[in-house]
This record gives structure tokens, C-alpha cells and sequence, in this order.
């Protein structure tokens, strides 16, 4: 499907340059900062000088960390835990992230939940094309993190990293739903530390 | 008066496709003239990967069939791996799976009914199935350390014994369950909305149903007396009082029915099971004999073969499970690993009716006859 | 004792001491006019960021009454007990790219969330939310509210049109279909109100209810006429769009219906509409069958404080309505769309027929 | 229609009004819960497959984890001069094979979770990770 | 008497041999006799296929027909061993609606050609995908991707370019 409106590519973090830590982190988020990155981010914001719209980037991380809509995708196994994620014992409403929107359209989050096989594969990425920016991934499970117990078989792609951008890797087969959570959590600290003046071309 | 023809593709990713499918749909305004399921979208090649892997490694892949009940499929993997090597399985490792069995199919059930009425629009029941599911899945964790996928049931056994307490909350479980399914009843079963979407939607007559190859509660939904446990029974299910439920007015109203009648007899096959659960072993070696009734990991390792080799054959085995009759063909060329695993799954050959099923009703006529026979894709793909 | 809105603020400024001052500074410099309009602008000004903050407060409060019912917590991380969660939502919304699809028609896609969300807010103009809270007693205010509540199937069919998408315009063609079908039983019981009022002003239709038989049962509409009432519950959750006739987004069937392919605030825009639409039916349902903002304790409540009671009175009789309407959500399925037809033309038109006979023979009789 | 006419009442809606009124007001047993995750947990099972332990000492590095591994999750590793699994738990099935054939009893699966992290090479969990020491954590 | 024995008794022409599937009796069905040995499996009131197997044996191949009896309650399992080079069998569409799928995806996997079947085409795999999964020469190392055309359908192609984003 092809797409109109104007595009803006925010400002991302390429996390694939992210070497194994030197401590021993206990939580991501305590990798995340071993790792620099949120110096690099505050680097980059002082190079823009402006501390107003720095302050604008927050407000609008908080508003976009507090909100992710998930795009209601589920694919095999990791599905079936997402719903019970969504349910009344661990309720993801509690993040505000109940709304699970039919339409990709509306939605900020796609959590690639279960085994992308290789005629599901563009279904996804068309999926993942189709949703507004900003936008973030959470691949869950073994078979979307890398193909995980049918990395022999055939007909399953090694990984939804392969054609789409992953923030947050989340593995179990399938994670229970306090990892799910966990999982959340931490694209939330992600988002926290990103830059995103673009959308007015304010950080560039 | 000449109409175009509207073709709608529901699916891959549709809400109420419970998963991957898609529906190929010829419209006629909003009436189905054609209604074409497009699977194959979660084929992951189980069957080939059943090659390539040894008898002991492929149950895990059993649990990521029909991943909604995994146990019914462990065990009918490992029924029919017994079958082919003739290993003789301890009562109390029988009355162990019997449990997990059943409250697999409470729990599989609980979710087909909720996700029936989310696709209904009511998101009420879908939210208290899987409130009392994750009461069952704490069990189901207490027993085997896992929620959905379990590798718990062994050729010869079962990995693990029952852990202190268990069956103490099984009975909490099983009065609380009591309780939760008069409500369900009572937010249901008479609602006239639901009664107007259900009743002579999505009917298919007995003859028809024989005909498609349907199983398990569509088949009982029309009106067809057979459920396995009890017309060729295996594991202790002879030894139990329980009727299989059966309703025939062949719609999808019947079929719901025969759900909620289904975890009722699933709670009385429990509770007996529960009072009568012997003291005995739980593994019983090919290899080294009867082993002594444990319950540590350090036992079980012991008493385990690693490496198991059944003999020349094939089998044909086959479980109900609660979508249906779930069997595994089984063919051996006495090497470590299965030369032919075959899964005969029950979402596959139930799904093979819809066609028939919805032809000249509506959308929601669709996503409501499909609520009902219940699939799983993993199930269904493999 | 006030008529509406803009008067209420003249008297509060009389009271305070500066209406006439200013006046006379416009007057001086001969734009008197302009006092007015600025006025009437702070009036409607103040009814739109209610309205705003209530339809904010109205997407809070249903999330949690489904939280409540299915036995969870709802929103609890953003602010106290989630409570900033609607405004976090606006704030993404805003910051999300808006994205037109190639194949659509992009005027006529830019404009229908506009012409859904402005008749939202225009039909509370009407609307009185308390004695002399109203923005202006149109004479044919009921004429008004059936009307402008009639324009948004044409941004619905618009939208769903305009995006070229065969979903939506299945989930247009249904609401337009469903809309039509209930607005007729809609106006039909309200004209049975009319009957007993002789006047189309939502405040001449209030102050009817304002008595009481026997000194205890306030005169409401709903015992004059239990049938109407119930007829025009249905067909105003029929109206909003709400399960169980949920059809122009039924999300199982339809993925999100006519709004498929908006995001951003566009989306945002149908969003707030559909709430708007839920406070503004729920209170015309409270004017017309529960007396609006009468209670029989208002004789008793002294006359400077009787505005803000009779808010209070009105917004309590809203919420509850708005909360059957939540909790009536989250106990029933959807009806099938041929069969919300069924039972709009077959059975709710002729139900309101009769209905409307009733009322004749009680207007006849003499009982009210 | 005809079928309307006949549950003119609505009986059975208003059965589930007022099923879903007691659990609104948590009447009779019907209470909130949610386990507020980050907060409160719930009670884990001694049992659970979670991430994977190794004990140091009992650890001979055979490597039948290795070849019994149901898709090749496991590597065996050199660690400080001796051999010891290095689990991709990004491709792991959580199965507890390994654990059910460790001949020394090394291999444990602990009650850890809380594994997401943001790149995939992360995922893998070399014996610097996987370690742990009997002696001193007892 | 079980009841392949009681086939072999009505069909003499058509049995080969008869045996046992572990508990379950079988016969052996020549190739060109299976529609007819069928039609009298349904006759004798075998009223429900349970399932249809392939397998490729190198040299040949073997078709499995599980059958089962409600009213009586009896199995009956039917075999029927195909040419490896030119595999094709009868196809039951016609005496059972619920063999449609079971050949298609024998047809899929296995590569067995049903003659007289209505729609054989790829049920599971997209049109077009090269090689049948469950045989023995199947080249597990040839990498097929799979885009999405026009009207939703699946076009395979040994090139991925479009839709990985690195390799």
C-alpha cells in the first residue's frame, strides 16, 4: 500500500552499534547508560543548543511513552500471552496501552508476537510500513527474535530484525507476562532518552 | 438488475481471524456468496522438523501445535510414540496427565468462549476466561515450570511429580471454577443479542459434519454422539464417570453450548481424579525398568534415556484434544529419530467445513460460525 | 432570574461592579457591539473547553468502568490513577505523523473530521446544562439538536468514502444506514415530548418536569412515558454508535470501520467527536425524559446558588446515563447489521407510532 | 421477528447487567485481580524455566547439553582455561532439556524473567552471565 | 474377523495384502483399485476419514487412508504404494468432502499428484514455492522469500532483496 502525507524520519538510535557492556549490568536500563547511550543523546541535543525544545522533546516522549498503542497483530504462541498480558491478571491498560488498535494505522507499537514465517514476512513489514512515525518494535519471543525453534525449518525467516527495525527484544517461548512488561518498561526508558525535535526539523 | 461483485480479502492480519488467516471473500453486497480460507500464513514445518529431531526433542514442538492446549498434544505425541515402542506408562503418571489433560481443556475453552464474544464485540467474558485461565496457568506452572508450552509429558511418564500443594489449589480451582461458569452462564447463555447472532448461524447437519471430517465439540454440536475418551478410550479415562455432551440443533449456538457443558464434565472428570490419585511412580524406563516414584530433577535426569529408538513400524494414534480429534501418524525406521511424523490436527479438518458453513450469510455471520469451531493456526499450519 | 448564558454573565458582572464601566468604555468609543460578541465569545468559549474536558474525562472514565467490570485497574501509571492518561493521548496524537494515503481523495479526507467534530460541539448550543446555563433557547431548539445531529452520516459517509478503502466505506454505507434508521423513531418520541410541552425549546421542555405529583414523584417525562423513554435510549445508543450498534467501526468485522486509514489528529478529531457525541446525547436524554436539571430539592437551594446546583443536578442525571451506556458496553455483543435494521424499522418505528398515540390520549385526557 | 416478539423482555441482558453491576461493585468474590507488575509480583513457581544457571564447579563442559539441545541454542565455550555452555536464550525454547540431561546436575534453569534487552547480539548469555558459584552462594 | 479381512473378502481384486497398523487393521490396496476399495469402506460404514498421510520411502512412495466407523467403532486403515517417479493416486474428493484438504496438503508437503481432484493446488505454501517439504531430496538449504502481489497474492522468488533490510 502506498502511502501519502509527508514523512519525517525522527531522530533514532542505532542500537545495532551497541557493544557488550564492560560492567556487569543488571537491568537494560543500566546497560543502556553503560553503554553511553544516553550521553550520546545529550551530546547530540547540545550540539542543537536549544534547551526549549529539548524541554518540547520531553513533554513529547512522556506523552508518547505514556500512550503506545499496540497494533492488534498477533501471529502464533507469543499472541495468546499477549492477550493475557492485555487481561485482568496483568493488565497492560495500567500503561495506558490498552487500546489495541485494529488499524495500523493508529498505532505506535507492533509487537511482532509469534513465528514470521516467510509468507507472513512482507504482510508484517507492509504492517509496519503502514503505521505513523514514530513508531517503535518489540519483537517478542524466540521466533521473532531469531527464528528460535524453527531456525532449521524451511518456511521461517531467522528473525523479524531482518526486515524490520526491533527496539526491544524480549525472549522466552513464549515470556511470561511480567516480561512482557518488563519488555515494556524498557522501550519506555528507550523512549524516554530519545531525541525527537524532527517532526518541525527543530534538532537537526 | 446487474451488481458488481465485491471481493474482500479478511486477513492475514484481521482482528477476529484468531491469528493468520485469511479469507478470500466473494461479496454480494454484504452476503457471502464465496467464502475461500487462504491458510499456509503460520507454516512452520513441523512435520519436517519432527524428522530432524530425535523422539525426545521433538515434544517441545508439540506444544507450539495447538498452542492454546498443549498438553492433549504432548500427550498424543508421546501416546503414540508409546504405541510404537510398546512402553507401559505408571497409574499415577496416567492420572497425572488425565489432570493436566482436563484442565488444558478447561483452559482452552475458557479462551475459544472469550475470544467468540470479543469477536461478537463484548469484551467482558474474554477478560474473565483468561482471569480464571491464569488461575489454571499457576497451576500449570506450580506442576511443570511453565505457562504454554509444558514438554512435560514423557514417553513412559511424566518429567515431574505432583509439587507440595498442588493439589490443594486444584481444588480451590475447581469450586472457584464452579462459580465463574454460573457467571458466564448468567451473562450469556440467555442474552438475547448473543441468542439472535448464535441461533441457526453457521448450521451444518450431522451427515455434513461426518462428511467434512469435523471432530470434537462441532461434531458433538451436531448432534453426533462421540467423543474418543469415551467410544475408544485410552489412558484411565475408562475407569471415569463422565458423559460426552452433545446438542443438536447443529448451529453455532450448539456448538458454544457444548463448550460450556464440556468444562463442566472436564470439572467433574477433575474432581475425581483428584480423590482417587494413587500413590505410585511417575516414570517407567524402557531401558532401566520401573523407576522409583521421584519428584526432583536430579531423579528424573537419572531415570530418563537420552537417547530412545523405538522399533521399525508405524502408528496411527489419536487423543481428543479439545478442538477435536488430534492424532499422530508415526512412521520408524528404528533410528533415534521418527522417519514420518504426520500430525492429523483437529483446527485443520474442522476449518475444511467453513466454506459450507457461512456460504450465503453475512460478515458477522462468518466471524461468528468461525468462533465456534474454534481454530488454532498453529494448529491448523503446523 | 436569567434567561441563558449570556445574561448570567452580564448579571455576574452587574454584580461585580464592572459591567457598567465597560460598557461604557465601548459605548464611549462607539463598538458596543463588540462587548457583546466578545461575551458570547467567552460563553461559547467556556462551553468548548468544558465540552473538551469532559469528553477527556468521558474517554478516562470509560476506561476505567471497563477495567471496573472486568475486574482490573484501567489506566494507574500516567498521573493519579491515570487520570492524565487522555491528555497523554491528545499530546501523541499531535506529534504523530498524518498520513494521507495515496489513493485517497485528500480534500475531501482532510475535511470530514472537521465536519464530524464541529456539529459534536454545535449541538450543545441548545442544551441547557442548568437554570440559565444555556447558550441560547433556540425556539426550535429540539428541531436544532435532531438536525445537527443529522450531519455527521455525511462526514461519516465522506470519510469513509474518501479513503478509499473497502472497510471503510462497508463500515460508511452501515452507519449511514443505521443513522438514518434510528433518527426516525429518534424524533418521533421526542415529538411525543413535544406534545405535552407545546414547544420545541429544550427549556420550555425542562421547566415542564420542574413540579412534582403528590409532592414526591418529580414530573418527570420517563413516567409519563416509560415506553418512550426506553424507545429513545436504544435509539440514541443506536445514534451514538455504541455497542451493541457499534456498527460504523465494528472493530471484529470492519477493523476500525470508516476511520481505518486517519491517524494522527485526524483520528484524534473522530475520536473526541464520538465522545462529544456520547455527553451530548446522554444529556439531551436527561432533558427530555429526566427533567433535565430539575430536582425536587431546587425550590429549597437559595436563588444565587441555583445555577451551579442545577449543573450539579444535570451532570449527575448525565453521568449516569453516560455510565449505562458504558456499562451496557461491556455486557452485550453487536447485533448483526440487517437485524439493527430489523429492529429499527419494525419494531421501533411503530413502537414510537403507538407510543406517540399514547401521549396524544394523555395530552387529551388532560393528564399532564 | 417473530423471535423478538416472543423476549420482548430482555431478560437475559439485564441477567448480565447485573452479573457485570456485582463485579463493578465486588459483590460476592468478585474482586480487582490485577497484580500491579513492577510494584507487586506474583508468586513465581520454584519450578519455572526462566534463564539458565550453571553451576561452575559441577560443570565438566560434555557438552550433551549441546548435541541434546532441540535447535543448537547451546555452544559450548572456552571460560577462563575450562568449557562451559555459552545459551543464545534468544533462540531458546525453555524446554529444561538440558537441565533433564545434564549428567553433573550443573545445569539449572532460574526464576529470572526479566531478560528484554535492546540488540539482538545481547541475547546471547556467555558463561560470564551464566555462571554461578554452589559454594558461595550457600 | 476384522475388517480388512473383510474387505479382502468383498474386494479380493483390489487387497494385496492385509496386516496390522499396531492395533489398528490394514490392507493393502492396489493403486488402480482405490477408488473402489473406498467406495466399499464407505459402504461397509466407515463413515469418517481421519486422516491421509504421505511418505516418501526413497524408492516409493506410501499413501495411508485412516479410516473409522461411528456406528460400529472400528478402524481400518488403507495403504497404497505409489511410483516414485510419477506419483498419482485416485483422489476420495468424491465419497469424502473432507479429503479436499487432506490431498491438497499431501499434494504441498509431499508431492503426491491426486487425480480427480477438484482444486489441487499448494494449500499450505504459496503458489510457486519450488520443491515438495516432506520429501527426502528436499534441498533445505536453498532460500526461497516470498513478496506479496497485486490482489494479495503470494509471488515466490529466490531473491530477497525487497524485503530484507540486510543481510
Amino acid at each position: 500500500m502506498e502511502e501519502g502525507g509527508f514523512r519525517v524520519d525522527p531522530v533514532t538510535i542505532d542500537t545495532t552499534k551497541i557493544k557488550t557492556a564492560k560492567k556487569k549490568p543488571v537491568t537494560a536500563l543500566e546497560k543502556l547508560e553503560d553503554t553511553g547511550l544516553i550521553n550520546t543523546v545529550l551530546a547530540a541535543r547540545e550540539r542543537e543548543g536549544l534547551i526549549l525544545f529539548s524541554t518540547i522533546d520531553q513533554i513529547f516522549n512522556w506523552a508518547r511513552l505514556s500512550s503506545l498503542w499496540p497494533v492488534s497483530s498477533g501471529l502464533a504462541c507469543c499472541a495468546i500471552e499477549m492477550m493475557a498480558t492485555a487481561m485482568a491478571h496483568h493488565d497492560i491498560a495500567r500503561f495506558g496501552m490498552e487500546i489495541f488498535r485494529a488499524s495500523p494505522r493508529q498505532a505506535d507499537l507492533m509487537f511482532v508476537a509469534g513465528t514470521v514465517t516467510k509468507r507472513m514476512a512482507p504482510r508484517v513489514k507492509q504492517l509496519y510500513e503502514m503505521m505513523p512515525d514514530p513508531k517503535w518494535v518489540i519483537a517478542v519471543g524466540s521466533c521473532a527474535s531469531t527464528g528460535g525453534p524453527y531456525i532449521e525449518s524451511y518456511s521461517v525467516l531467522k528473525g523479524v530484525d531482518l526486515i524490520i527495525p526491533v527496539d526491544v527484544y524480549i525472549p522466552g517461548c513464549p515470556p511470561r507476562p511480567e516480561a512482557w512488561l518488563y519488555g515494556i518498561i524498557q522501550l519506555r526508558e528507550k523512549i524516554k532518552n530519545e531525541g525527537y525535535g524532527a517532526k518541525w526539523g527543530l534538532n537537526k | 438488475m446487474e451488481t458488481d461483485e465485491l471481493i474482500i480479502n479478511m486477513g492475514p492480519v484481521h482482528p477476529s481471524t484468531h491469528g493468520v488467516l485469511r479469507f478470500k471473500l466473494r461479496m454480494d453486497g454484504e452476503i457471502i456468496k464465496e467464502c475461500t480460507p487462504v491458510l499456509g500464513y503460520l507454516h512452520r514445518g513441523t512435520e519436517k522438523l519432527g524428522e530432524m529431531k530425535t523422539y525426545l526433542q521433538f515434544i517441545p514442538y508439540t506444544d507450539r501445535l495447538d498452542y492454546m492446549s498443549a498438553f492433549p498434544n504432548n500427550y498424543a505425541y508421546v501416546k503414540a510414540v508409546e504405541e510404537l515402542a510398546g512402553i507401559e506408562v505408571p497409574l499415577r503418571a496416567e492420572y497425572i496427565r488425565v489432570i493436566t489433560m482436563e484442565l488444558n481443556r478447561i483452559v482452552n475453552h475458557l479462551v475459544s468462549i472469550g475470544s467468540l464474544l470479543l469477536d461478537l464485540g463484548a469484551s467482558t467474558m474474554i477478560m474473565w476466561g483468561f482471569r480464571e485461565r491464569e488461575n489454571a496457568l499457576q497451576l500449570f506452572e506450580k506442576l511443570c515450570g511453565a505457562r504454554m508450552t509444558f514438554n512435560y509429558i514423557k514417553p513412559g511418564g511424566v518429567r515431574e511429580d505432583i509439587p507440595e500443594g498442588f493439589i490443594p489449589q486444584l481444588n480451590e480451582f475447581l469450586k472457584d471454577m464452579e462459580k465463574r461458569i454460573e457467571d458466564y452462564e448468567q451473562l450469556i447463555n440467555s442474552n438475547e443479542i448473543f441468542l439472535m447472532r448464535m441461533k441457526n448461524i453457521g448450521v451444518i447437519s450431522a451427515e455434513d459434519a461426518i462428511n467434512y471430517g469435523m471432530t470434537g465439540p462441532t461434531l458433538r454440536g451436531s448432534g453426533v454422539d462421540y467423543d474418543l475418551r469415551k467410544y475408544e478410550p485410552y489412558s484411565i479415562y475408562p475407569d471415569l464417570d463422565f458423559k460426552a455432551c452433545v446438542r443438536d440443533e447443529c448451529d453455532s449456538y450448539a456448538r458454544y453450548i457444548v463448550r460450556i457443558e464440556e468444562m463442566k464434565e472436564s470439572l467433574h472428570i477433575l474432581r475425581q481424579v483428584v480423590d482417587t490419585i494413587p500413590e505410585a511412580k511417575i516414570v517407567s524406563n524402557p531401558k532401566y525398568g520401573v523407576a522409583p516414584m521421584t519428584g526432583t530433577p536430579s531423579a528424573v535426569s537419572t531415570y530418563f534415556p537420552r537417547i530412545f529408538t523405538p522399533p521399525t513400524g508405524e502408528v496411527y494414534s489419536r487423543i481428543e484434544a479439545p478442538k477435536g480429534e488430534l492424532g499422530f501418524y508415526i512412521a520408524s525406521d528404528g533410528t533415534t529419530k521418527p522417519y514420518r511424523v504426520k500430525i492429523r490436527s483437529p483446527s485443520f479438518c474442522n476449518l475444511t467445513a467453513i466454506p459450507k458453513m457461512v456460504q450465503g450469510l453475512k460478515i458477522p455471520d462468518l466471524i461468528a460460525a468461525f468462533g465456534t469451531i474454534d481454530v488454532v493456526l498453529g494448529d491448523v499450519d503446523r | 432570574m436569567t434567561a441563558n448564558a449570556y445574561e448570567l454573565i452580564v448579571y455576574i458582572l452587574t454584580l461585580l461592579g464592572v459591567y457598567e464601566p465597560i460598557l461604557n468604555v465601548f459605548q464611549v468609543l462607539g463598538i458596543e457591539y463588540i462587548f457583546k460578541i466578545l461575551i458570547v465569545l467567552v460563553e461559547v468559549g467556556i462551553l468548548f473547553v468544558f465540552v473538551l474536558l469532559t469528553v477527556m474525562f468521558l474517554t478516562w472514565m470509560e476506561r476505567k468502568v471497563v477495567a471496573m467490570v472486568q475486574a482490573r485497574y484501567g489506566p494507574m501509571v500516567t498521573g493519579p490513577r491515570g487520570l492524565l492518561q487522555p491528555v497523554m493521548d491528545g499530546v501523541k496524537l499531535i506529534g504523530k505523523e498524518d498520513i494521507i494515503p495515496a489513493k485517497a481523495d485528500r480534500w475531501i479526507f482532510t475535511l470530514a473530521p472537521f465536519i464530524v467534530f464541529i456539529p459534536a460541539l454545535l449541538v450543545f448550543i441548545p442544551l441547557p446544562f442548568g437554570q440559565s446555563l444555556i447558550i441560547s433557547d433556540l425556539r426550535v431548539g429540539l428541531l436544532y439538536i435532531i438536525a445537527i445531529s443529522a450531519v455527521s452520516p455525511i462526514a461519516i459517509l465522506l470519510a469513509g468514502w474518501a479513503s478509499n478503502n473497502k472497510y471503510s466505506l462497508m463500515g460508511a454505507m452501515r452507519a449511514v444506514a443505521q443513522d438514518i434508521s434510528y433518527t426516525i423513531p429518534l424524533a418521533l418520541t421526542a415529538i411525543a415530548i413535544v406534545l405535552f410541552t407545546g414547544s420545541l425549546s429544550t427549556v420550555d421542555i425542562v421547566n415542564a418536569q420542574s413540579g412534582t405529583w403528590f409532592g414526591i414523584i418529580p414530573k418527570w417525562f420517563i413516567f409519563l412515558q416509560p415506553l418512550g423513554f426506553i424507545l429513545f435510549l436504544i435509539a440514541s445508543i443506536a445514534e451514538m454508535g455504541r455497542i451493541p450498534f457499534d456498527f460504523q467501526e465494528s472493530e471484529s468485522e470492519l477493523v476500525a470501520g470508516f476511520f481505518t486509514e486517519y491517524s494522527g489528529m485526524k483520528f484524534a478529531m473522530f475520536f473526541l467527536a464520538e465522545y462529544a457525541h456520547l455527553f451530548a446525547v446522554s444529556g439531551i436524554v436527561v432533558t427530555l425524559f429526566l427533567g433535565g436539571w430539575t430536582f425536587p430539592i431546587l425550590p429549597f437551594v437559595p436563588a444565587m446558588l441555583v445555577p451551579l446546583v442545577s449543573l450539579g443536578i444535570f451532570l449527575v442525571k448525565t453521568y449516569a446515563v453516560i455510565f449505562f451506556a458504558m456499562w451496557l458496553r461491556d455486557t452485550v455483543p453487536r447485533v448483526r447489521i440487517d437485524q439493527l435494521l430489523n429492529i429499527g424499522w419494525k419494531i421501533m418505528v411503530p413502537l414510537a407510532l403507538l407510543n406517540l398515540l399514547l401521549a396524544g390520549f394523555l395530552v387529551t385526557a388532560g393528564v399532564f | 421477528m417473530a423471535w423478538i416478539s416472543k423476549n420482548w423482555t430482555m431478560s437475559g441482558i439485564i441477567k448480565g447487567l447485573i452479573v457485570t453491576l456485582k463485579h463493578v461493585l465486588h459483590i460476592g468474590n468478585r474482586p480487582t485481580v490485577t497484580v500491579q507488575y513492577p510494584y507487586e509480583r506474583m508468586k513465581l513457581s520454584p519450578r519455572f524455566r526462566g534463564l539458565h544457571a550453571v553451576d561452575e564447579n559441577a560443570c565438566i563442559g560434555c557438552g550433551i547439553c549441546e548435541v541434546n539441545c532441540p535447535n543448537s541454542t547451546i555452544t559450548i565455550v572456552k571460560h577462563n582455561t575450562r568449557w562451559y555452555p555459552q545459551v543464545n536464550i534468544g533462540m531458546c525454547l525453555f524446554c529444561g532439556i538440558c537441565v533433564d540431561v545434564c549428567p553433573m546436575n550443573a545445569m539449572k534453569m532460574t526464576g529470572n524473567y526479566e531478560l528484554a534487552d535492546y540488540t539482538r547480539e545481547s541475547l546471547v548469555y556467555g558463561p560470564d552471565r551464566l555462571l554461578f558459584n554452589k559454594e558461595v552462594k550457600q | 474377523m476384522n475388517a480388512a479381512e473383510e474387505l479382502k473378502q468383498k474386494l479380493p481384486a483390489a487387497v494385496v495384502s492385509t496386516g496390522m497398523q499396531v492395533n489398528k487393521p490394514m490392507a493393502v490396496i492396489k493403486k488402480e483399485e482405490l477408488l473402489n476399495a473406498a467406495r466399499k469402506v464407505k459402504e461397509m460404514g466407515f463413515d469418517h476419514l481421519s486422516v491421509i498421510t504421505g511418505t516418501d520411502y526413497k524408492d516409493h512412495f506410501e499413501v495411508v487412508y485412516n479410516f473409522f466407523s461411528y456406528n460400529n467403532k472400528h478402524n481400518l486403515v488403507l495403504k497404497v504404494i505409489a511410483d516414485h517417479d510419477k506419483p498419482e493416486v485416485d483422489s476420495l474428493t468424491s465419497l469424502w468432502k473432507g479429503a479436499d484438504w487432506l490431498e491438497r496438503e499431501t499434494y504441498d508437503l509431499v508431492g503426491i499428484k491426486f487425480r480427480g481432484h477438484p482444486n489441487l493446488i499448494r494449500i499450505l505454501l504459496p503458489d510457486g514455492w519450488n520443491g515438495h517439504p516432506l520429501r527426502k531430496d528436499y534441498d533445505m538449504n536453498t532460500e526461497q522469500f516470498v513478496t506479496v502481489g497485486e490482489n494479495g497474492d503470494d509471488i515466490v522468488s529466490p531473491d530477497g532483496t525487497n524485503l530484507l533490510r540486510r543481510k
